[in-house]
């Protein structure tokens, strides 16, 4: 993705040098050349509609290319691919929490494999963060109450610079971090030297602890919606909207079970708000997710459950 | 520049109340009211921003809103709307009486629409009490324990989303009423001002521009009433 | 200077019956389900009023100024660019 | 009542001007003369200015290392705070429009005060109170939430003192209100006889844009402010995340006049180069009616495009293309600016008066800063370089290049005819051209810094930017030395300069038919206009019949 940035912003800077120089060799020789001389009148002009025209028009289409150009460009930005590795981020003043789907978790630090998309959902405990990595050139600002995301593709192995770029109170310039790239098999290494449980099996556990199974349940119609395969499929709701059941949604559905109420059922889902932290919000995210991805869906998730195929679906030429 | 009011025209130089630097009276008059119309759309894109909340929040909370909108007591709001509607009312016949020079009505106008000002904050008053007794004040102390009856069917909101009701009821009805207490402080002063004479048919632009200010403050309800109290009574 | 219209106090009685009566219809009307209707009737009524205020009360009926129609009416253009503007965001956001 | 006023009807005008009637503190402090409260408010904004750039300093020098040594972090943060938001809502908001705007647009549109007076004194006496209450809450401890205080950093976690800061900023809004409502209908109602839309100075046209946004976005800012300040104070929670608010709401409210607040900044000083450039090219202004509308229209293409400071904000994606969109539209009118005051150097008899050496700095520097700002226009670049020193550089090419361009070229345009007195051209030139490459050393190397990924507001910072950084603070040194000046060498002309006629460009305009300075009622009889703006060609051709009041 960085060099498809680099290249919209080389002509970004290309089409503005020669405007500026356009501009600032007409004022020097204007300047130059019409400067007063003695018995020199200046030659009154009226203006000219045809340059003004021109000169509104023109510079319009050329900047209608850099809007399309940086509007595709963003498109790809924003929209994470199906097979993308997830890792959960929850910032808070002053520090990123990572979260990999396998149970490891580190602090400011980021392992990831080469060549595998990544994608971030991302939450804050307090205020306003950004997750920004300027090697990838990539920034998505982290927001308490919700999920925001962020993906990338990383080719090169190194360590690169995570920054918050978002202004968020005293360590702000302290709140960095490192992007560390692997070869996918000292990754693997890197993987399994970890000891705790994955994220969605967490998730399993909390969805039985906080009692979500007694009406959301796998076997026979609870009072709540059957969870499985749910998941980034559209959800008819009771007010005849559809939305798509993505991360947001699920979150929302936790935290404000009647904002949104799935058709066919009622409101009689108490809130979760104040009762689970961002980290178990994830682990519960993340097992619903999990649940949309194994034929059966019954319980239990898949430890690679998001681990998907080395192989990508098509060679998207995306990075 | 000391002939500067000798290009005024003669039956304006006597009236005391025209300023060095119109020309005439009807400058100075067109002036001042395009300036309050100015202000006014100030107070519009002022409350807006409040409006735009409400907005917000009621297409993505609909269900704790209407909540909290169905615990507001519409008798009160109902009688509020009718009380500013009523002081409107005594505004422009206070302008109405002033152009015809009667004085002293003009002063029983406007003190009659001070009275309406008062009756309204009292009546607000007694339904901030009866919030804050209810626990419906947000904060650490806020409690709220109702649903959403939603035609009968009994929706359950998250309490904390329940607060962003009364903040935006509060937040709209507290700016609204310290807008009233203004009215009221300029309608008083206007009414002084009338007893001692500083008004007459030929010069009342002050009480027109208050004026213009009161029907606006009332236009705010108008729309307050209906938001905060009417529309989630039955969805 | 002296052109100003005068409006008569039956027409400012009669407008502020008619504000009542508005008022105590949309009262009313709040009790009865009318579904997404509610909403809009209530803000139907309450414009008309505004209006009403507007037209009569602040004499914009009477005016021959073309400023303060053009004032209110870029008040109320610039109030609906922000709420629109800023809705095209919060409808937008679940797509996709 | 203009009571204060009335005694100088009494004296005769030869004799005294609107600096000489009563010199009593309070025939100041009390006065309604536009062109008092001019000057009252260019001591008060110069005062803020410096108090602001004192701020500045602070900030070159402690980034002058990677380490945080200067400072410590929170005193950084509230440093660059404070630098902000005294820069942004005590300088650049007010600084054209209510110093030259204040003294010119009656002067300019032949009338003899503002339509009201005494609110354009309360529009001053707003503006100190603001200040002395940011004063003091600076004093108490400061602020440290970033001038935008964006929630819910400053609602829930900062523990500085946020509410007075916020207060502050609400009653300078109320005095930037009152001075737009002021300009607004003076424009409208006060026009000499055959001064038609169309034959007004583009200054005017400029300062009627400026006004009209100050009218229409103040006011969103203003409740926005009262509605952090209130769930500080009372938990009415309306940004809170924790009761299911959205902290992006705050965003939108605040940049729906904070996007167009940069055209209050920017607009006035557009006014100024018009006013310049054609008088020291000798010629009428190419394209008037193109650069007349061109003020409106950025005001009101301002008001659409305000989530462009949003886009990695976490707005929807259709959203962001939206704003994006609509965001290139306000480069074309900028363009147009551009292109017509250059196409007026075209053929001019053209002079390098300090004026016209400021006018070519802010077509150069703008120039830069606006198509800058197409980058962060741009949805794809903007995501990398947005909250980096990328915007940092641009908006100080548009504000800090853009503006203060403007302002001092206007200072030196004017001072004539504000103080009476003319100013040392050799220093003048000098800071110029201190200023324009001052200017440039600070913060050209900035871009750079953004692109390569230094993001903005950060105390300290990793050793490989710090090169860039090093260079900015010598470019700021230099920066400051070049503002220092002309404060010296214009108190220093007020008693030694050579006393200035009442038109010493031999320039168009009525501000220039009347004495320097002038009269407190600005002209002896209202003037009738017969001609168009810029008629240099007819100046030239009679050059002896132009000043009427020499």
């Amino acid at each position: 993705m960085a060099w498809q940035v680099d290249a919209l912003y080389i002509y970004l800077v290309l089409v503005a040098a020669v405007m500026t120089l356009l501009i600032f060799t007409a004022v020097a020789i204007f300047a130059v050349k019409y400067r007063v001389r003695p018995g020199q009148k200046a030659h009154q002009i009226e203006g000219s509609i045809v340059l003004e025209i021109g000169w509104s028009i023109i510079p319009f289409g050329v900047m209608l290319t850099f809007f399309v150009w940086g509007a595709v460009l963003f498109f790809k930005e924003r929209t994470p691919p199906a097979s993308a590795t997830e890792v959960y981020v929850v910032a808070k003043q002053w520090m990123w929490k990572i979260e990999h789907m396998e149970g490891q978790r580190e602090i400011n630090e980021l392992h990831v494999p080469t060549g595998q998309n990544i994608k971030l959902i991302m939450t804050s405990q307090d205020v306003i963060h950004s997750f920004y990595v300027p090697a990838f050139r990539l920034k998505q600002d982290v927001l308490p109450g919700r999920y925001t995301t962020l993906w990338f593709k990383a080719t090169q192995p190194g360590t690169y610079h995570l920054f918050c770029a978002e202004y968020c109170g005293t360590s702000h310039s302290g709140m960095i971090g490192n992007i560390v790239v692997m070869e996918p098999q000292q990754y693997a290494q890197w993987l399994s030297g970890g000891p705790s449980a994955p994220l969605p099996e967490a998730g399993k556990e909390l969805f039985s602890s906080l009692g979500c199974a007694t009406c959301h349940r796998f076997d026979v119609q609870g009072r709540g919606p059957n969870l499985t395969n749910v998941f980034n499929k559209p959800v008819l709701l009771e007010d005849g909207r559809t939305v798509i059941a993505d991360e947001n949604y699920v979150r929302e559905s936790i935290l404000s079970p009647t904002a949104k109420i799935v058709s066919g059922f009622k409101p009689v889902m108490p809130t979760f708000q104040g009762l689970v932290t961002d980290e178990q919000l994830n682990a519960l995210v993340a097992y619903v997710k999990s649940l949309a991805q194994q034929p059966s869906g019954a319980a239990g998730a898949q430890n690679q459950s998001t681990a998907s195929p080395t192989g990508q679906p098509k060679n998207m030429q995306v990075q | 520049m000391a002939d500067s009011q000798a290009t005024v025209v003669e039956t304006d130089v006597q009236n005391p109340e025209l300023r060095h630097h119109f020309a005439d009276m009807e400058q100075q008059k067109n002036a001042a009211s395009l300036g309050m119309w100015l202000f006014l759309v100030t107070e519009i894109m002022f409350f807006g921003g409040m409006f735009c909340a409400y907005l917000v929040y009621r297409t993505s909370h609909f269900a704790a809103l209407a909540a909290g909108s169905q615990t507001l007591d519409i008798k009160w709001g109902a009688i509020n709307t009718a009380v500013l509607i009523v002081s409107s009312v005594t505004v422009v016949l206070a302008i109405n009486a002033i152009q015809f020079g009667r004085q002293k009505l003009t002063v029983a106008y406007l003190v009659i629409t001070v009275l309406l000002g008062f009756v309204f904050l009292g009546i607000k008053s007694i339904e901030y009490t009866n919030k804050f007794e209810e626990h419906h004040v947000p904060g650490p102390g806020f409690h709220f324990t109702g649903t959403f009856d939603d035609n009968g069917k009994q929706i359950p909101v998250a309490e904390n989303e329940v607060q962003l009701f009364f903040s935006l009821y509060f937040a709209m009805t507290g700016m609204h009423a310290l807008h009233m207490i203004i009215g009221i402080g300029i309608m008083s002063t206007l009414a002084v001002m009338t007893w001692k004479g500083r008004f007459s048919q030929g010069y009342y632009t002050p009480i027109e521009n208050a004026g213009l200010y009161w029907h606006l403050v009332d236009i705010i309800w108008i729309y307050l009433f209906p938001l905060l109290y009417l529309i989630s009574r039955h969805t | 200077m002296a052109k100003e219209h005068v409006v008569s106090v039956g027409t400012y009685l009669l407008i502020g019956a008619t504000l009542l009566a508005l008022t105590i219809a949309t009262t009313l009307i709040a009790f009865v389900n009318l579904g997404p209707f509610n909403a809009a009737v209530a803000l139907t009524i309450a414009t008309f009023k505004a209006l009403l205020v507007i037209l009569f009360f602040m004499h914009v009926k009477y005016t021959h100024e073309k400023m303060t129609r053009a004032v209110i009416v870029s008040g109320f253009f610039f109030l609906a660019i922000l709420l629109a503007l800023s809705m095209s965001d919060y409808m937008t956001r679940a797509w996709r | 009542m203009a009571s204060a006023a009335i005694p100088a009807n009494s004296i005769p005008v030869a004799k005294t001007n609107y600096l000489t009637n009563g010199f009593s503190l309070k025939s100041w402090l009390l006065t309604t003369d536009h062109k008092r409260i001019a000057v009252l408010y260019l001591i008060s904004v110069t005062l803020f200015f410096f108090l602001g750039g004192f701020f500045a300093m602070l900030i070159r020098l402690e980034l002058l290392t990677p380490q945080g040594d200067l400072m410590q972090a929170d005193t950084y943060n509230k440093v660059f705070t404070m630098h902000g938001m005294i820069m942004v809502f005590f300088f650049l908001i007010p600084v054209v429009p209510a110093t030259l705007g204040n003294f010119l647009v009656p002067l300019m549109i032949g009338a003899k005060d503002l339509a009201f007076p005494r609110i354009n004194l309360l529009s001053w006496y707003l503006y100190v109170i603001a200040g002395g209450l940011f004063l003091h809450c600076m004093l108490v401890g400061g602020v440290d939430t970033g001038w935008t205080f964006y929630t819910p950093f400053s609602t829930a976690a900062s523990n500085t003192h946020v509410i007075e800061a916020g207060l502050a900023v609400f009653i300078a809004g109320f005095s930037s209100i009152f001075t737009g409502l002021n300009f607004i209908v003076t424009v409208h109602r006060m026009r000499a006889p055959g001064l038609t839309w169309d034959r007004l100075p583009l200054f005017i046209w400029a300062n009627y844009a400026t006004s009209l946004i100050m009218i229409l976005g103040t006011p969103v800012v203003a409740i926005t402010i009262v509605l952090v300040a209130v769930e500080r104070l009372f938990h009415l929670g309306i940004f809170d995340p924790r009761l299911g608010g959205d902290p992006l709401l705050f965003q939108h409210l605040f940049w729906f006049y904070s996007h167009p607040a940069v055209y209050i900044m920017i607009l006035p000083s557009m006014g100024v180069i018009s006013e310049l450039i054609t008088c020291f090219s000798r010629k009428r202004i190419f394209g008037y009616k193109f650069i007349a509308l061109s003020s409106v229209a950025i005001a009101v293409l301002g008001f659409l495009v305000w989530a462009h400071h949003m886009f990695v904000a976490g707005i929807s994606l259709y959203a962001a293309m939206i704003f994006s969109f609509l965001t290139f539209f306000i480069g074309v009118p900028s363009a147009i600016k551009v292109f017509n005051w250059t196409a007026t150097l075209y053929r001019g008899a053209i002079s390098y008066t300090t004026p016209m050496l400021y006018a070519f700095g802010f077509i150069g520097l703008f120039t830069i800063g606006g198509l800058t700002g197409l980058f962060l226009a741009t949805l794809g670049i903007d995501v990398h370089v947005t909250d980096t020193y990328f915007v940092v550089a641009h908006f100080h090419y548009v504000m800090v290049g853009g503006v203060l361009m403007g302002f001092l070229g206007g200072m030196h345009f004017w001072w004539p005819k504000i103080s009476g007195r003319l100013y040392p051209e050799g220093w003048a030139r000098l800071s110029a051209l201190l200023v324009f490459v001052g200017f440039n050393l600070t913060f050209f190397p900035q871009f750079i810094l953004g692109y390569i990924g230094m993001p903005r507001r950060y105390w300290q910072y990793p050793g490989e930017f710090q090169v860039l950084n090093v260079l900015s603070t010598a470019g700021a040194s230099v920066l400051a030395v070049g503002y220092l000046l002309p404060m010296i060498y214009f108190l220093w002309s007020l008693r030694y300069g050579p006393i200035a006629s009442a038109n010493p460009w031999n320039a168009a305009g009525l501000e220039w038919q009347t004495t320097s300075p002038p009269p407190t009622f600005n002209f002896d009889e209202t003037p009738v206009v017969t001609w168009e703006a810029y008629n240099y060609e007819e100046i030239d051709a009679h050059p002896q019949e132009v000043p009427v009041g020499r």
